[in-house]
Protein backbone atom coordinates (compact mmCIF):
# COMPACT_ATOMS: atom_id res chain seq x y z
CA UNK A 1 0.00 0.00 0.00
CA UNK A 2 2.58 2.40 1.11
CA UNK A 3 4.42 1.24 -1.73
CA UNK A 4 2.37 2.25 -4.17
CA UNK A 5 1.44 5.56 -2.79
CA UNK A 6 5.07 6.43 -3.06
CA UNK A 7 5.12 5.26 -6.67
CA UNK A 8 2.59 7.60 -7.53
CA UNK A 9 4.02 10.35 -5.66
CA UNK A 10 7.43 9.62 -7.78
CA UNK A 11 5.34 9.91 -10.81
CA UNK A 12 3.98 13.06 -10.02
CA UNK A 13 7.34 14.49 -8.64
CA UNK A 14 8.91 13.30 -12.35
CA UNK A 15 5.77 15.27 -14.37
CA UNK A 16 6.28 18.00 -12.15
CA UNK A 17 9.77 18.06 -13.01
CA UNK A 18 9.52 17.13 -16.84
CA UNK A 19 7.18 20.39 -16.49
CA UNK A 20 9.65 22.38 -14.63
CA UNK A 21 12.74 21.90 -17.44
CA UNK A 22 10.86 22.95 -20.15
CA UNK A 23 8.98 25.89 -18.71
CA UNK A 24 12.62 27.52 -16.39
CA UNK A 25 13.85 27.25 -20.07
CA UNK A 26 10.90 28.74 -21.74
CA UNK A 27 11.48 32.09 -23.21
CA UNK A 28 8.39 34.19 -21.59
CA UNK A 29 8.69 34.97 -18.21
CA UNK A 30 5.02 33.70 -17.97
CA UNK A 31 6.19 30.16 -18.77
CA UNK A 32 8.77 30.21 -15.71
CA UNK A 33 5.16 31.31 -13.70
CA UNK A 34 3.64 28.25 -14.82
CA UNK A 35 6.31 26.20 -13.87
CA UNK A 36 5.99 27.33 -10.46
CA UNK A 37 2.62 26.53 -10.52
CA UNK A 38 3.33 23.45 -11.80
CA UNK A 39 6.08 23.05 -9.17
CA UNK A 40 3.46 23.95 -6.52
CA UNK A 41 0.47 21.65 -6.88
CA UNK A 42 2.78 18.65 -8.37
CA UNK A 43 4.34 19.47 -4.79
CA UNK A 44 1.12 19.13 -2.88
CA UNK A 45 0.14 16.47 -4.56
CA UNK A 46 3.20 14.25 -3.49
CA UNK A 47 3.03 16.18 0.16
CA UNK A 48 -0.45 14.40 -0.11
CA UNK A 49 0.00 11.21 -1.13
CA UNK A 50 3.32 11.04 1.27
CA UNK A 51 1.45 12.28 4.17
CA UNK A 52 -1.08 8.95 3.64
CA UNK A 53 2.37 6.54 2.58
CA UNK A 54 4.10 7.55 5.48
CA UNK A 55 1.66 8.80 8.29
CA UNK A 56 4.04 11.55 9.28
CA UNK A 57 2.04 14.02 11.52
CA UNK A 58 1.73 17.89 10.14
CA UNK A 59 2.69 16.79 6.62
CA UNK A 60 -0.65 17.69 5.28
CA UNK A 61 -0.47 21.04 7.25
CA UNK A 62 2.79 21.72 5.03
CA UNK A 63 0.54 20.84 1.97
CA UNK A 64 -1.70 23.40 3.24
CA UNK A 65 0.39 26.23 3.66
CA UNK A 66 1.90 25.39 0.17
CA UNK A 67 -1.81 25.48 -1.24
CA UNK A 68 -2.32 28.62 0.71
CA UNK A 69 0.63 30.49 -0.61
CA UNK A 70 1.19 28.76 -3.84
CA UNK A 71 -1.34 31.46 -4.87
CA UNK A 72 0.49 34.02 -3.01
CA UNK A 73 3.75 33.56 -4.91
CA UNK A 74 2.68 33.34 -8.41
CA UNK A 75 0.69 36.44 -7.62
CA UNK A 76 3.82 37.98 -6.88
CA UNK A 77 5.46 37.32 -10.02
CA UNK A 78 2.77 38.67 -11.67
CA UNK A 79 2.93 42.07 -9.92
CA UNK A 80 6.68 41.91 -10.00
CA UNK A 81 6.83 41.45 -13.83
CA UNK A 82 3.92 44.49 -14.24
CA UNK A 83 6.04 46.80 -12.00
CA UNK A 84 4.85 46.95 -8.26
CA UNK A 85 3.11 49.88 -7.34
CA UNK A 86 3.96 53.48 -7.92
CA UNK A 87 6.87 55.22 -6.37
CA UNK B 1 23.09 9.96 3.34
CA UNK B 2 21.91 11.39 -0.26
CA UNK B 3 20.83 14.47 1.45
CA UNK B 4 24.34 14.47 2.85
CA UNK B 5 25.69 14.95 0.02
CA UNK B 6 23.02 17.13 -1.42
CA UNK B 7 23.94 19.52 1.31
CA UNK B 8 27.18 19.64 0.36
CA UNK B 9 26.79 20.04 -2.94
CA UNK B 10 24.62 23.14 -2.50
CA UNK B 11 27.43 24.34 0.18
CA UNK B 12 29.77 24.63 -2.60
CA UNK B 13 27.24 25.92 -5.31
CA UNK B 14 26.20 28.90 -3.06
CA UNK B 15 30.20 29.60 -2.40
CA UNK B 16 30.34 29.61 -6.10
CA UNK B 17 27.63 31.98 -6.44
CA UNK B 18 28.86 34.20 -3.85
CA UNK B 19 32.04 34.52 -5.07
CA UNK B 20 31.37 35.01 -8.96
CA UNK B 21 28.33 36.26 -9.53
CA UNK B 22 29.17 40.24 -9.77
CA UNK B 23 25.28 41.35 -9.44
CA UNK B 24 24.98 42.00 -5.46
CA UNK B 25 20.90 40.58 -5.60
CA UNK B 26 22.64 37.27 -7.56
CA UNK B 27 25.12 37.44 -4.56
CA UNK B 28 22.91 37.52 -1.97
CA UNK B 29 20.63 34.57 -3.97
CA UNK B 30 23.82 32.54 -3.85
CA UNK B 31 24.05 33.26 -0.31
CA UNK B 32 20.93 32.10 0.48
CA UNK B 33 21.26 28.76 -1.41
CA UNK B 34 24.64 28.30 0.98
CA UNK B 35 22.48 28.48 4.41
CA UNK B 36 19.93 26.26 2.89
CA UNK B 37 22.73 23.65 1.94
CA UNK B 38 24.12 24.26 5.57
CA UNK B 39 20.82 23.53 7.39
CA UNK B 40 20.28 20.75 4.71
CA UNK B 41 23.43 19.41 6.59
CA UNK B 42 21.54 20.04 10.19
CA UNK B 43 19.10 18.15 8.92
CA UNK B 44 20.99 15.30 8.43
CA UNK B 45 23.24 15.16 11.48
CA UNK B 46 19.48 15.28 13.46
CA UNK B 47 18.13 12.29 11.54
CA UNK B 48 20.97 9.88 12.23
CA UNK B 49 20.08 8.71 15.54
CA UNK B 50 16.39 6.22 16.14
CA UNK B 51 14.62 9.08 16.71
CA UNK B 52 15.15 12.20 15.37
CA UNK B 53 17.35 14.60 17.67
CA UNK B 54 14.90 17.89 17.76
CA UNK B 55 17.78 20.16 18.94
CA UNK B 56 19.44 20.70 15.58
CA UNK B 57 15.66 20.81 13.84
CA UNK B 58 15.03 23.77 16.66
CA UNK B 59 18.58 25.25 15.25
CA UNK B 60 17.27 25.26 12.42
CA UNK B 61 14.19 26.79 12.23
CA UNK B 62 15.63 29.55 14.56
CA UNK B 63 18.39 29.76 11.31
CA UNK B 64 15.54 30.05 8.61
CA UNK B 65 13.78 33.02 10.48
CA UNK B 66 17.16 34.93 11.43
CA UNK B 67 18.41 34.27 7.82
CA UNK B 68 15.34 36.21 6.29
CA UNK B 69 16.15 38.84 8.66
CA UNK B 70 19.46 39.32 7.27
CA UNK B 71 18.08 38.63 3.83
CA UNK B 72 15.74 41.31 4.12
CA UNK B 73 18.20 43.92 5.53
CA UNK B 74 20.91 43.11 3.24
CA UNK B 75 18.86 43.34 0.05
CA UNK B 76 17.27 47.10 2.07
CA UNK B 77 21.12 48.01 1.87
CA UNK B 78 21.64 46.77 -1.63
CA UNK B 79 18.90 49.19 -2.69
CA UNK B 80 20.27 52.13 -0.96
CA UNK B 81 23.56 51.44 -2.81
CA UNK B 82 21.79 51.61 -6.02
CA UNK B 83 19.67 54.89 -4.96
CA UNK B 84 23.06 56.73 -4.16
CA UNK B 85 25.08 55.05 -6.28
CA UNK B 86 23.50 53.51 -9.04
CA UNK B 87 25.11 50.70 -9.16
CA UNK B 88 24.04 47.35 -8.38
CA UNK B 89 27.72 45.64 -7.90
CA UNK B 90 30.46 46.77 -5.58
CA UNK B 91 33.18 47.41 -8.66
CA UNK B 92 36.70 48.47 -7.73
CA UNK B 93 36.27 52.60 -7.40
CA UNK B 94 37.87 53.73 -10.65
CA UNK B 95 36.07 57.16 -10.68
CA UNK B 96 37.17 59.13 -6.78
CA UNK B 97 34.11 59.97 -5.26
CA UNK C 1 -16.27 -3.49 1.64
CA UNK C 2 -12.04 -3.16 2.14
CA UNK C 3 -11.15 -4.67 -1.44
CA UNK C 4 -13.52 -2.30 -2.89
CA UNK C 5 -12.15 0.86 -1.26
CA UNK C 6 -8.79 -0.13 -2.40
CA UNK C 7 -9.81 -0.56 -5.81
CA UNK C 8 -11.79 2.71 -5.69
CA UNK C 9 -8.89 4.79 -4.15
CA UNK C 10 -6.34 3.09 -6.70
CA UNK C 11 -8.23 4.19 -9.79
CA UNK C 12 -8.53 7.50 -8.26
CA UNK C 13 -4.98 8.00 -7.43
CA UNK C 14 -4.25 6.34 -11.18
CA UNK C 15 -6.24 8.55 -12.78
CA UNK C 16 -4.75 11.46 -10.95
CA UNK C 17 -1.38 10.64 -11.62
CA UNK C 18 -2.62 10.23 -15.49
CA UNK C 19 -4.13 13.65 -15.32
CA UNK C 20 -0.95 15.10 -13.90
CA UNK C 21 1.42 13.85 -16.38
CA UNK C 22 -1.27 14.75 -19.52
CA UNK C 23 -0.95 18.54 -17.81
CA UNK C 24 3.32 18.18 -18.27
CA UNK C 25 2.78 16.42 -21.95
CA UNK C 26 0.82 19.60 -22.28
CA UNK C 27 2.92 22.44 -21.12
CA UNK C 28 5.74 20.47 -23.61
CA UNK C 29 4.01 20.44 -26.32
CA UNK C 30 1.33 22.88 -26.63
CA UNK C 31 2.84 26.26 -28.98
CA UNK C 32 1.67 28.92 -27.48
CA UNK C 33 1.85 30.28 -24.02
CA UNK C 34 -2.15 30.15 -23.31
CA UNK C 35 -3.02 27.12 -24.64
CA UNK C 36 -0.52 25.68 -21.87
CA UNK C 37 -1.56 28.03 -19.42
CA UNK C 38 -5.28 26.30 -19.93
CA UNK C 39 -4.21 22.93 -20.20
CA UNK C 40 -1.78 23.13 -17.15
CA UNK C 41 -3.91 24.73 -14.77
CA UNK C 42 -6.93 22.09 -15.92
CA UNK C 43 -4.74 19.27 -15.37
CA UNK C 44 -3.29 19.60 -12.36
CA UNK C 45 -7.02 21.07 -10.33
CA UNK C 46 -8.55 18.00 -11.42
CA UNK C 47 -5.69 15.64 -10.67
CA UNK C 48 -5.02 16.81 -7.72
CA UNK C 49 -9.04 16.49 -6.74
CA UNK C 50 -8.68 12.39 -8.05
CA UNK C 51 -5.91 12.30 -5.63
CA UNK C 52 -7.63 13.41 -2.81
CA UNK C 53 -10.57 11.91 -3.38
CA UNK C 54 -8.46 8.52 -4.10
CA UNK C 55 -6.83 9.31 -0.57
CA UNK C 56 -10.59 10.04 1.43
CA UNK C 57 -11.16 6.67 2.82
CA UNK C 58 -7.34 6.84 3.94
CA UNK C 59 -7.66 9.85 5.72
CA UNK C 60 -8.28 8.72 8.86
CA UNK C 61 -11.13 10.26 10.73
CA UNK C 62 -13.71 12.93 9.04
CA UNK C 63 -11.69 15.91 9.70
CA UNK C 64 -8.49 14.69 7.94
CA UNK C 65 -10.44 14.05 5.09
CA UNK C 66 -12.29 17.98 5.19
CA UNK C 67 -8.54 18.89 5.54
CA UNK C 68 -7.88 17.41 2.44
CA UNK C 69 -11.03 18.67 0.37
CA UNK C 70 -10.00 21.99 2.32
CA UNK C 71 -6.35 22.03 0.53
CA UNK C 72 -8.19 20.63 -2.28
CA UNK C 73 -10.51 23.84 -2.94
CA UNK C 74 -7.14 25.81 -1.96
CA UNK C 75 -5.64 24.76 -4.72
CA UNK C 76 -8.31 25.04 -7.36
CA UNK C 77 -8.82 28.90 -5.69
CA UNK C 78 -5.42 29.62 -5.91
CA UNK C 79 -5.12 28.41 -9.43
CA UNK C 80 -7.78 29.72 -11.01
CA UNK C 81 -6.59 33.51 -9.73
CA UNK C 82 -2.98 32.82 -10.88
CA UNK C 83 -4.21 31.29 -14.02
CA UNK C 84 -6.12 34.71 -15.02
CA UNK C 85 -3.08 36.88 -13.94
CA UNK C 86 -1.05 34.80 -15.34
CA UNK C 87 -2.97 35.00 -18.97
CA UNK C 88 -3.59 39.03 -18.12
CA UNK C 89 -0.09 39.33 -18.20
CA UNK C 90 0.54 37.22 -21.62
CA UNK C 91 -2.39 39.06 -23.09
CA UNK C 92 -0.43 42.67 -22.41
CA UNK C 93 3.19 41.47 -22.92
CA UNK C 94 2.84 39.69 -26.28
CA UNK C 95 0.54 40.97 -29.17
CA UNK C 96 -2.78 38.15 -29.96
CA UNK C 97 -1.72 36.25 -32.10
CA UNK D 1 10.75 3.31 -4.18
CA UNK D 2 11.55 5.69 -1.25
CA UNK D 3 15.31 5.40 -2.35
CA UNK D 4 14.53 6.34 -6.07
CA UNK D 5 12.16 9.35 -4.91
CA UNK D 6 14.97 10.91 -2.68
CA UNK D 7 17.58 10.45 -5.72
CA UNK D 8 15.18 12.66 -7.88
CA UNK D 9 14.23 14.99 -5.50
CA UNK D 10 18.01 15.47 -4.26
CA UNK D 11 18.98 16.18 -8.00
CA UNK D 12 16.19 18.38 -8.63
CA UNK D 13 17.48 20.71 -5.56
CA UNK D 14 20.71 20.46 -6.83
CA UNK D 15 19.80 21.91 -10.67
CA UNK D 16 17.19 23.98 -9.75
CA UNK D 17 19.96 25.88 -7.38
CA UNK D 18 22.73 25.93 -10.77
CA UNK D 19 19.98 26.95 -12.74
CA UNK D 20 19.49 29.99 -10.38
CA UNK D 21 22.91 31.03 -10.51
CA UNK D 22 24.00 30.66 -13.88
CA UNK D 23 20.41 31.79 -15.44
CA UNK D 24 20.82 35.14 -17.12
CA UNK D 25 18.59 37.76 -15.96
CA UNK D 26 17.15 38.94 -11.85
CA UNK D 27 13.33 37.72 -12.47
CA UNK D 28 13.69 34.08 -13.64
CA UNK D 29 16.64 33.38 -11.02
CA UNK D 30 13.78 34.45 -8.07
CA UNK D 31 11.65 32.10 -9.38
CA UNK D 32 13.97 29.58 -9.19
CA UNK D 33 15.06 30.78 -6.08
CA UNK D 34 11.21 30.21 -4.88
CA UNK D 35 10.95 26.68 -6.39
CA UNK D 36 14.10 25.54 -4.77
CA UNK D 37 12.66 26.70 -1.46
CA UNK D 38 9.44 24.10 -2.20
CA UNK D 39 12.12 21.46 -3.57
CA UNK D 40 14.23 22.06 -0.09
CA UNK D 41 10.65 21.77 2.11
CA UNK D 42 9.92 18.63 0.18
CA UNK D 43 13.44 17.26 1.23
CA UNK D 44 12.63 17.98 4.96
CA UNK D 45 9.48 16.22 4.75
CA UNK D 46 11.70 13.69 3.20
CA UNK D 47 13.86 14.08 6.03
CA UNK D 48 10.89 13.75 8.84
CA UNK D 49 11.66 17.14 9.82
CA UNK D 50 7.98 18.34 9.13
CA UNK D 51 8.58 21.47 11.55
CA UNK D 52 11.41 22.73 9.51
CA UNK D 53 9.39 22.00 6.27
CA UNK D 54 6.45 24.12 7.54
CA UNK D 55 8.73 26.69 8.19
CA UNK D 56 11.08 26.65 5.15
CA UNK D 57 7.44 26.58 3.02
CA UNK D 58 6.20 29.63 4.59
CA UNK D 59 9.04 31.49 4.44
CA UNK D 60 9.72 30.59 1.12
CA UNK D 61 6.71 30.69 -0.38
CA UNK D 62 5.00 33.25 0.96
CA UNK D 63 7.78 35.86 2.21
CA UNK D 64 10.84 36.15 0.97
CA UNK D 65 9.94 34.95 -3.10
CA UNK D 66 7.48 39.02 -2.74
CA UNK D 67 10.93 40.59 -0.79
CA UNK D 68 13.38 39.38 -3.56
CA UNK D 69 10.80 40.52 -6.35
CA UNK D 70 10.20 43.85 -4.26
CA UNK D 71 13.97 44.04 -4.73
CA UNK D 72 14.18 42.77 -8.42
CA UNK D 73 11.50 45.42 -9.80
CA UNK D 74 13.76 48.80 -7.99
CA UNK D 75 17.15 46.79 -9.55
CA UNK D 76 16.35 47.82 -12.75
CA UNK D 77 19.25 48.66 -14.48
CA UNK D 78 22.88 49.40 -13.75
CA UNK D 79 23.78 47.01 -16.46
CA UNK D 80 26.70 48.07 -17.24
CA UNK D 81 28.93 48.47 -13.86
CA UNK D 82 28.05 44.57 -13.44
CA UNK D 83 29.50 43.68 -17.04
CA UNK D 84 32.54 45.33 -15.77
CA UNK D 85 32.72 43.59 -12.15
CA UNK D 86 32.12 39.90 -13.95
CA UNK D 87 35.49 38.13 -12.99
CA UNK D 88 37.12 36.62 -16.15
CA UNK D 89 36.92 32.67 -16.88
CA UNK D 90 40.33 31.96 -15.16
CA UNK D 91 39.03 33.25 -12.29
CA UNK D 92 35.55 31.42 -12.21
CA UNK D 93 37.58 28.38 -13.02
CA UNK D 94 39.86 28.80 -9.85
CA UNK D 95 36.40 29.74 -8.04
CA UNK D 96 35.03 26.43 -9.53
CA UNK D 97 37.92 24.38 -8.28
CA UNK D 98 37.79 25.74 -4.90
CA UNK D 99 34.25 25.60 -4.08
CA UNK D 100 34.55 22.10 -5.50
CA UNK D 101 36.93 21.39 -3.15
CA UNK D 102 34.65 22.78 -0.04
CA UNK D 103 31.89 20.94 -1.10
CA UNK D 104 33.97 17.51 -1.68
CA UNK D 105 35.60 17.67 1.51
CA UNK D 106 32.33 18.57 3.46
CA UNK D 107 30.39 15.28 1.59
CA UNK D 108 33.48 13.07 2.89
CA UNK D 109 32.81 14.72 6.47
CA UNK D 110 29.16 13.76 6.25
CA UNK D 111 29.74 10.33 4.84
CA UNK D 112 31.97 9.67 7.74
CA UNK D 113 30.57 10.39 10.62
CA UNK D 114 31.08 9.49 14.18
CA UNK D 115 29.23 5.83 14.35
CA UNK D 116 27.15 5.63 17.33
CA UNK D 117 24.82 9.52 16.71
CA UNK D 118 25.37 11.28 19.38
CA UNK D 119 21.90 12.25 19.92
CA UNK D 120 19.92 14.77 22.42
CA UNK D 121 16.78 12.60 21.56
CA UNK D 122 16.01 10.97 24.27
CA UNK D 123 17.12 13.63 27.15
CA UNK D 124 14.49 16.47 25.42
CA UNK D 125 11.70 13.94 25.13
CA UNK D 126 12.42 12.82 28.31
CA UNK D 127 11.41 16.22 30.77
CA UNK D 128 8.47 16.58 27.76
CA UNK D 129 5.62 15.67 29.96
CA UNK D 130 6.69 17.87 33.06
CA UNK D 131 6.57 20.66 30.30
CA UNK D 132 3.19 19.45 29.26
CA UNK D 133 4.17 20.14 26.00
CA UNK D 134 4.12 17.17 23.20
CA UNK D 135 6.26 18.61 20.33
CA UNK D 136 9.99 17.87 21.18
CA UNK D 137 11.12 21.17 19.05
CA UNK D 138 8.98 23.45 21.03
CA UNK D 139 9.76 21.83 23.80
CA UNK D 140 13.41 22.63 22.81
CA UNK D 141 12.34 26.08 21.68
CA UNK D 142 10.64 27.25 24.11
CA UNK D 143 11.98 25.90 27.46
CA UNK D 144 15.35 24.25 27.04
CA UNK D 145 16.96 26.90 24.69
CA UNK D 146 14.22 29.54 25.99
CA UNK D 147 17.20 31.40 25.77
CA UNK D 148 18.13 31.24 22.14
CA UNK D 149 14.73 31.66 21.14
CA UNK D 150 14.50 34.96 23.26
CA UNK D 151 17.35 36.71 21.49
CA UNK D 152 16.47 35.79 18.70
CA UNK D 153 13.05 37.67 18.80
CA UNK D 154 15.10 40.76 19.79
CA UNK D 155 17.69 40.19 16.67
CA UNK D 156 13.68 40.27 14.78
CA UNK D 157 13.38 43.68 16.05
CA UNK D 158 16.75 44.81 15.83
CA UNK D 159 16.32 43.92 12.23
CA UNK D 160 13.21 46.05 11.74
CA UNK D 161 14.86 49.01 13.35
CA UNK D 162 17.71 48.65 11.22
CA UNK D 163 15.43 48.27 7.96
CA UNK D 164 13.92 51.36 9.04
CA UNK D 165 17.08 53.54 9.79
CA UNK D 166 17.66 53.05 5.91
CA UNK D 167 15.15 55.39 5.50
CA UNK D 168 16.00 59.87 4.50
CA UNK D 169 15.69 61.76 7.78
CA UNK D 170 12.33 63.70 6.05
CA UNK D 171 11.02 60.85 5.45
CA UNK D 172 11.48 59.16 9.02
CA UNK D 173 7.56 58.10 10.28
CA UNK D 174 5.87 57.71 7.33
CA UNK D 175 4.36 55.23 5.51
CA UNK D 176 6.74 51.94 4.28
CA UNK D 177 6.83 50.28 1.01
CA UNK D 178 5.26 51.66 -2.13
CA UNK D 179 1.53 52.56 -2.89
CA UNK D 180 -0.40 49.72 -4.21
CA UNK D 181 -3.50 50.80 -6.27
CA UNK D 182 -6.94 49.90 -4.87
CA UNK D 183 -7.86 46.48 -7.41
CA UNK D 184 -11.45 47.24 -7.81
CA UNK D 185 -11.91 43.99 -9.51
CA UNK D 186 -10.17 41.39 -11.20
CA UNK D 187 -8.34 38.16 -10.12
CA UNK D 188 -6.53 39.82 -7.48
CA UNK D 189 -8.64 41.47 -5.62
CA UNK D 190 -11.04 38.59 -5.41
CA UNK D 191 -7.99 36.33 -3.68
CA UNK D 192 -7.13 39.38 -1.58
CA UNK D 193 -10.68 39.24 0.12
CA UNK D 194 -11.27 35.06 0.11
CA UNK D 195 -7.57 33.96 1.05
CA UNK D 196 -7.05 36.01 3.64
CA UNK D 197 -9.59 34.67 6.36
CA UNK D 198 -8.84 31.31 5.17
CA UNK D 199 -4.97 32.12 5.93
CA UNK D 200 -5.45 33.96 9.16
CA UNK D 201 -7.70 30.62 10.79
CA UNK D 202 -4.45 28.60 8.98
CA UNK D 203 -2.26 30.56 10.84
CA UNK D 204 -3.81 30.54 14.19
CA UNK D 205 -4.03 27.21 14.23
CA UNK D 206 -0.74 25.70 12.73
CA UNK D 207 0.64 28.64 15.82
CA UNK D 208 -1.88 26.76 18.40
CA UNK D 209 -1.28 22.91 17.16
CA UNK D 210 2.50 23.37 17.44
CA UNK D 211 2.41 22.40 21.31
CA UNK D 212 1.77 19.07 20.48
CA UNK D 213 2.45 18.41 16.53
CA UNK D 214 4.73 20.31 14.17
CA UNK D 215 4.20 24.25 14.21
CA UNK D 216 4.56 26.94 16.17
CA UNK D 217 5.00 30.57 16.40
CA UNK D 218 7.20 31.22 13.68
CA UNK D 219 5.90 29.11 11.03
CA UNK D 220 2.30 30.67 12.26
CA UNK D 221 3.74 34.37 12.62
CA UNK D 222 5.11 33.93 8.57
CA UNK D 223 1.33 32.60 7.49
CA UNK D 224 -0.22 35.69 9.15
CA UNK D 225 2.33 37.91 7.34
CA UNK D 226 2.01 36.56 4.10
CA UNK D 227 -1.90 37.39 4.29
CA UNK D 228 -1.05 40.73 5.46
CA UNK D 229 1.61 41.30 2.28
CA UNK D 230 -1.51 39.95 0.16
CA UNK D 231 -4.16 41.85 1.33
CA UNK D 232 -1.40 45.06 1.36
CA UNK D 233 -0.62 44.38 -2.51
CA UNK D 234 -4.10 44.42 -3.37
CA UNK D 235 -4.45 47.76 -1.94
CA UNK D 236 -7.08 46.32 0.02
CA UNK D 237 -5.16 47.13 3.61
CA UNK D 238 -2.94 50.45 4.01
CA UNK D 239 0.27 50.11 5.81
CA UNK D 240 0.11 52.39 9.09
CA UNK D 241 2.51 54.89 9.75
CA UNK D 242 5.82 53.60 11.26
CA UNK D 243 5.52 56.06 13.70
CA UNK D 244 2.07 54.75 15.12
CA UNK D 245 2.15 53.16 18.54
CA UNK D 246 0.18 49.58 18.15
CA UNK D 247 2.75 49.00 14.99
CA UNK D 248 5.84 49.74 17.42
CA UNK D 249 3.74 47.90 20.07
CA UNK D 250 2.73 45.11 17.66
CA UNK D 251 6.26 44.44 17.06
CA UNK D 252 8.43 44.47 20.40
CA UNK D 253 4.59 42.48 21.89
CA UNK D 254 6.69 39.32 21.76
CA UNK D 255 10.31 39.63 23.24
CA UNK D 256 8.60 41.88 26.10
CA UNK D 257 6.18 39.21 27.22
CA UNK D 258 8.92 36.38 26.62
CA UNK D 259 11.63 39.01 28.64
CA UNK D 260 8.55 39.71 31.73
CA UNK D 261 7.64 35.65 31.58
CA UNK D 262 11.38 35.17 32.23
CA UNK D 263 11.48 37.61 34.85
CA UNK D 264 8.86 36.00 36.40
CA UNK D 265 10.76 33.03 36.84
CA UNK D 266 12.91 34.49 39.59
CA UNK D 267 9.63 34.80 41.55
CA UNK D 268 7.76 31.68 41.17
CA UNK D 269 10.28 29.30 39.95
CA UNK D 270 14.24 28.74 40.28
CA UNK D 271 15.63 31.42 37.91
CA UNK D 272 15.08 33.55 34.46
CA UNK D 273 12.88 31.60 31.95
CA UNK D 274 12.32 28.57 34.01
CA UNK D 275 8.76 28.00 34.49
CA UNK D 276 7.26 26.75 37.32
CA UNK D 277 6.57 22.41 37.25
CA UNK D 278 2.63 22.73 37.30
CA UNK D 279 2.30 26.00 35.34
CA UNK D 280 4.80 25.47 32.58
CA UNK D 281 2.18 25.10 29.89
CA UNK D 282 -0.24 28.35 30.14
CA UNK D 283 3.21 30.30 30.07
CA UNK D 284 4.66 29.00 26.74
CA UNK D 285 1.30 29.79 25.17
CA UNK D 286 0.95 32.80 26.67
CA UNK D 287 4.70 33.50 25.24
CA UNK D 288 3.50 31.96 21.59
CA UNK D 289 0.42 33.87 21.25
CA UNK D 290 2.58 37.22 21.89
CA UNK D 291 5.24 35.82 19.56
CA UNK D 292 2.97 35.27 16.93
CA UNK D 293 1.33 38.65 16.82
CA UNK D 294 5.29 40.12 16.66
CA UNK D 295 6.76 37.17 14.00
CA UNK D 296 3.81 38.20 11.72
CA UNK D 297 4.39 42.04 12.35
CA UNK D 298 8.40 42.16 12.19
CA UNK D 299 8.16 40.23 8.73
CA UNK D 300 5.13 42.12 6.81
CA UNK D 301 7.39 45.05 7.97
CA UNK D 302 10.81 43.70 6.57
CA UNK D 303 8.74 42.71 3.10
CA UNK D 304 7.69 46.26 3.24
CA UNK D 305 11.29 48.01 3.98
CA UNK D 306 12.14 51.30 4.68
CA UNK D 307 9.70 54.56 5.56
CA UNK D 308 9.15 56.03 2.64
CA UNK D 309 5.45 58.04 1.58
CA UNK D 310 4.43 60.66 3.75
CA UNK D 311 1.66 60.08 6.08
Amino acid sequence: MAEALLLAAGLIFLAALAGLYRALRGPGAADRMMAAQLLCSGGIAALLLLAAATGLAGVVDVALVLALLGAFASVAFVLAARGLGQR
Amino acid sequence: MIFGVTGAALVALGLYGLVTQPALLRKILAFNLLGGGVFLLFGVVARRGAVADPVPQALVITGLVVAFAATALALVLVLRLFQITGAATIAEDKTPP
Amino acid sequence: MNLFLTLFSGAAITAGVAFFIAGTVALLRFPDPLSRLHALTKADSLGLGLIVLGLLPWAGGWLAALKLILVWLLVLLAGATATQMIAEHIRRSEPPP
Amino acid sequence: MSLVLDVMLALAVIGVAGWTLLVRGNFPAVIGFVAYGLLLALVWVRLGAVDVALTEAALGAGATGVLLLFAVVRLRGGKAEIDAATPSPPQRVAAAILCGVVGLGLAVAMLNLPDPAPSLAAEATRHLPLLGVGNPITGVLMAYRGLDTLLEAVVLVFAVLAIWSMAPDRRWGAIPGPLFPVQSSGPLSLLARVLPPIGIVVGIHIAWVGADAPGGKFQGGTILAAMGILAWVAGLWRLPPVASRGLRWAVVAGPLVFIGVGLLGFVIADGFLSYPPGFAKPLILLIEAAMTLSVAAAIVLMVAGPPERPA
